[in-house]
């Protein structure tokens, strides 16, 4: 599907968000992925999954995306104007339970672009929201101000250079967990882990997985992660098609 | 606009067109059905099946090559009688004959896998995938051995009541001898090829890329390797050859058809696009009108005739 | 700005850095002294060289291919006598080990060029291309068959004053049983890997593009194939391994130094770029540099350990 | 060295004139060709060679192409502004020799574009220069303005659909060959290769070849063509290095 490209946006040095405007609306939740095709030519056979981190519209969505590598390093050279040929929304993002009445957006680097718009449906929905977003230093810091007119924002760094220092796990204290309903991670494997660690047997909640994809669209068998079914042990499922979110409890970490 | 007939014959087989997934890249269809209507593949091939269900690799499984990828799924799937009781009936809906790809560790386990997959209605032949590794001879792939190989296959054949395609492995120093040996075993047709064992390393982590260090390598990359092997091979062998490897454009596909192909599979350009199978068969049907080229059938061998002549 | 130590031991002969062009894609040197300082490179290799004059193959002699060329020259090059008296006496003054890649079609070939070569005070070592056709054995190549590898490695070894490396082909089954033979048959080390033969077709003429139906896959498209097997061939031998295959930039060359290679050959990427072999060493060292890498030394092998260690 | 995109013109429905402005003043000649990368990242591997066509300063240079495969339609895609990394100008270029008072300039196809240069050099030197240019049909022709300034032009299409019908050597009677001193032909090899069969004996000339490259600057051997050498024994020598432009004499067709 071809979508053009709106806006570039430098939120920090390797850090950028792009605005794209589909040709036609697509249906999308917080917490779905787009494949973005990214080089010219035969050079890239993969596309690289990325999270929505925004959506003004059924077709205009926003990426926020690190430049780690050659694809995402392509990414950042595209300008308004361009084509860009993406696939998605694609993937399960994260469940709404009626009923709540307090979540827990917990993100952490480039984990906190898919909170933004899950915390806006959810404020939508009336549901208060509490985040607690951790970077590396303070120039890796970004996106508080989306966040903060949601809700309170704990901000943490490594090197407590901005907010405070740590990492989100330290925020997740009980006194803090008292009121809330549910959690939303989404972050490095360490990061979920120890959130998983943490919240488990406490707050239910759901983890947004990253493995390395093929085809995005789950026939390759490329992005599987262990998680537990009904019989507690766990099988490889596909985080593209039955993922990118679990319910947190029933994913297994090696 | 002149009218392309696209069909083929496949040992014994009619194919309506020559264009089909190749294993492993369509899983067992559900997916792709979203994409676009099945019923315009040639065929359908799904996922390399054993008789057991296996779980597959440790991640990561895949990795990017330039023109190319590795991956080291590690043959998950469900096993054998849960392909052929849950994911194979969806299928009949579509009309196209499914080819079902079929992999072990040992000849009995291909040869009952054959034989519960032969029995059903909704296979219409088999794909031997014999570049696992044999147990039994210390983990040596069934496919780099002609003796192995010719075994193997007539041990499927004996059991099987659908045509048997062999799927040749790349990674041997003599490919011919290895077509040569399971033709003469009773193989109805080869696939060529599978992937190239490759690897990639991870320099900021100091290690392979993949959990598993090694992978396949397919994709754009190795089409010239394919297409080689798939022209020495075509020209001694007698059986039909699903040609396969980095096939991504309509000329492709007539790339490998004049070098001996009598069909063709496409495998990693699904991932560059889902509906990769059906733009490279829109692809073939123009290039045929613009070309003059009445049936592609013509095309097959075309460029065996070589250079200068 | 620290200082990274880029020199390495081959065999004995010590490198000041370990980057060095390709055999074939650097001629004899004079060309590419246009476009840098030579002395800049750790070694100079040249073109394979036969005892006699020989003319190549018709063209077209070169493809393009997905992240990768065919080429099929066919060894042209002026004979052995005239490389010695002609090209090799200009390189000296570059300061740098001279490797000459010896290249027949007999073992007597190969021990009489080798010897010459060796009685030259301008080679530092030779570079044994098996690759080659054996005519005596009806066109199989010398370096698909271990024990006649280890032949010709033996016999050059009896006549060579200089370390012989030897160049695998990885168009093989076991690439770790050849290398293990030439090791026994005295190699001092290891040059890996030639081309993969593969082929592409000119579908408007209807055959195949290269004059010689066949030619060799170099470039990035092959880079996953070398690392595989430069990897698992440095487990097992102890000597020193020259890595190529698709070398284009300094990572690549990490890739490969992780992988297990002791210095890196730049082929096809010379074509890409005439100064790529600097540059790479430039992206190389600024690497280390930025990895608190003190030496490229440490780097070998490094990935050799594996995963989740 | 990179280059910067001036212009691109559209010629005809395939070929394009670049115009492009390269960063440090490089020595030229006509008949030298520029060794052109094109598309981003791996995928393509070898250069284009694509002929000087115009030199307009020692840094601003015209290239004529065809689009034929994926680096042509690349190439065509290039805008003002665009760097372009090129190679060149490389090989050696049409000799030219003092006393001439004559000489004919024989181009087919996209073989024309190198001789516009050529025309020019040989014109400021006082030489008159005749041109005779052939095309396929009359919606391929390109560039006879050029050449019409310089000296008399003989147009010939395959089809007649435009000038004479035939071939350029239709055009190389007794007659007009009278009077001149030297020729120069660049175009499709049955064309060089009939030329020659024309001409030889009668009028001394150089042929621009045309061969399948690697490097472009002597190094692989890949771009030879046989070339008689003094015992008149053809040798493989170097398209990129040693020519493009070789002596007719010399030149083996097989
Ligand atoms: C479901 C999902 C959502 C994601 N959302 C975001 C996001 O919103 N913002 C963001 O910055 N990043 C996100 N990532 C990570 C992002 O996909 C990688 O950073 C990106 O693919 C790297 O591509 P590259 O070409 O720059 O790097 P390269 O290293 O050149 O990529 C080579 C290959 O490895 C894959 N790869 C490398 N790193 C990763 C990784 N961490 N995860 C998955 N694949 C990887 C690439 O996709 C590609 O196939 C997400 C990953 C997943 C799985
Ligand atoms: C010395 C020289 C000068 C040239 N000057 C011009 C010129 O001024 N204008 C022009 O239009 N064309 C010229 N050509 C031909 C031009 O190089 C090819 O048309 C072009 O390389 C095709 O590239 P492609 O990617 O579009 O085609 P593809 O077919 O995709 O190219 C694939 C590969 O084949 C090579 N190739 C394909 N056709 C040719 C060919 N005819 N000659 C050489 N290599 C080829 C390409 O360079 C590339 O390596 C010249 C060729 C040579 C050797
Ligand atoms: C992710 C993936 C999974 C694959 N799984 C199988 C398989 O189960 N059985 C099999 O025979 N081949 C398998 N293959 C190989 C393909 O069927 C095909 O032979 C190969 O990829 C070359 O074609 P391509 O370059 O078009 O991908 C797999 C390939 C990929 C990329
Ligand atoms: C044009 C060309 C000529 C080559 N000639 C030789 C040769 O004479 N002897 C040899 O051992 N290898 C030869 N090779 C192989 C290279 O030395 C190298 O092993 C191979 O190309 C892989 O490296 P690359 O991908 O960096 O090119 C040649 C390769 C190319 C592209
Ligand atoms: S990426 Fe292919 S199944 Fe998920
Ligand atoms: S193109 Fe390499 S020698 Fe001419």
């Amino acid at each position: 599907m071809m979508a053009q490209v709106v806006e570039q946006e430098r939120l920090t040095r390797d850090v950028f968000r792009l605005w794209i405007e589909m040709e036609h609306d697509a249906p999308w939740s917080p917490g779905q992925f787009f494949h973005v095709r990214v080089g010219e030519g035969l050079d890239h056979v993969l596309r690289r999954p990325i999270s929505l981190s925004e959506a003004v519209s059924d077709r205009r969505f926003a990426l926020v995306y690190r430049v780690m590598g050659a694809g995402t390093r392509w990414l950042a050279g595209r300008r308004p104007g361009s084509a860009l040929d993406v696939l998605g929304p694609l993937g399960r993002g994260f469940p709404l339970h009626p009923g709540d009445e307090r979540v827990l957006v917990i993100g952490g680097g480039v984990g906190v672009p898919p909170l933004i718009q899950l915390a806006r449906e959810v404020r939508r929905r009336g549901v208060e929201v509490a985040a607690v977003i951790g970077f590396r230093e303070a120039r890796d810091v970004m996106l508080v101000d989306e966040l903060a007119t949601l809700g309170p924002v704990h901000l943490l760094t490594e090197d407590g250079s901005a907010g405070m220092p740590g990492r989100v796990t330290d925020a997740l204290g009980e006194d803090f967990l008292r009121g809330a309903d549910r959690f939303y991670a989404c972050g490095p494997s360490p990061m979920l882990q120890a959130v998983q660690g943490k919240l488990s047997g406490h707050l239910p909640g759901y983890l947004s997985l990253e493995e390395r994809m093929g085809c995005g669209i789950g026939v390759c068998m490329g992005c599987v992660h262990p998680i537990r079914g009904g019989d507690g042990s766990p099988v490889y499922r596909r985080v593209c098609a039955d993922g990118p979110v679990f319910p947190a409890e029933e994913v297994a970490f090696s | 606009m002149m009218d392309v007939d696209l069909s083929v014959e496949l040992a014994g087989i009619r194919l309506h067109n020559p264009v089909m997934p190749a294993s492993g890249c369509f899983s067992y269809g559900r997916e792709m059905s979203r994409w676009y209507d099945l019923s315009r593949l040639g065929a359908i091939v799904v996922k390399g099946t054993t008789l057991e269900l296996r779980p597959g690799n440790p991640t990561p499984r895949v990795a990017e090559t330039p023109s190319g990828m590795l991956n080291a799924i590690g043959l998950q799937n469900p096993g054998v009688d849960r392909v052929i009781a849950e994911e194979l009936p969806a299928l009949r809906q579509y009309g196209v004959p499914v080819i079902v790809n079929v992999a072990g560790s040992v000849v009995e386990e291909y040869v009952e896998t054959a034989r519960r997959l032969s029995g059903s209605r909704d296979v219409a032949a088999l794909e031997l995938n014999i570049s696992c590794p044999n147990v039994r001879c210390g983990g040596m792939h069934f496919g780099t051995d002609p003796d192995m190989a010719a075994e193997v296959t007539a041990a499927v054949k004996a059991v099987s009541r659908v045509p048997v395609f062999v799927k040749l492995s790349p990674n041997v120093t003599d490919i011919v001898a290895l077509a040569q040996a399971v033709e003469r075993a009773g193989a109805d047709g080869l696939s060529m090829i599978n992937t190239l064992v490759g690897m990639r390393i991870d320099i900021e982590r100091r290690r392979p890329i993949l959990a598993n260090f090694f992978g396949g390598l397919s994709g754009p990359a190795i089409k010239p390797v394919a297409l080689r092997m798939i022209y020495e091979v075509s020209r001694v062998v007698r059986i039909p050859i699903i040609g396969m490897g980095g096939i991504t454009s309509g000329e492709d596909a007539v790339e490998f058809f004049m070098a001996g192909a009598s069909a063709v599979a496409v495998g990693t350009a699904n991932f560059i696009k889902p509906t990769a199978c059906v733009d490279i068969l829109d692809e073939l049907a123009a290039w045929c009108r613009n070309h003059g080229v009445r049936a592609v059938r013509e095309l097959i061998g075309a460029a065996q005739k070589g250079w200068n002549q």
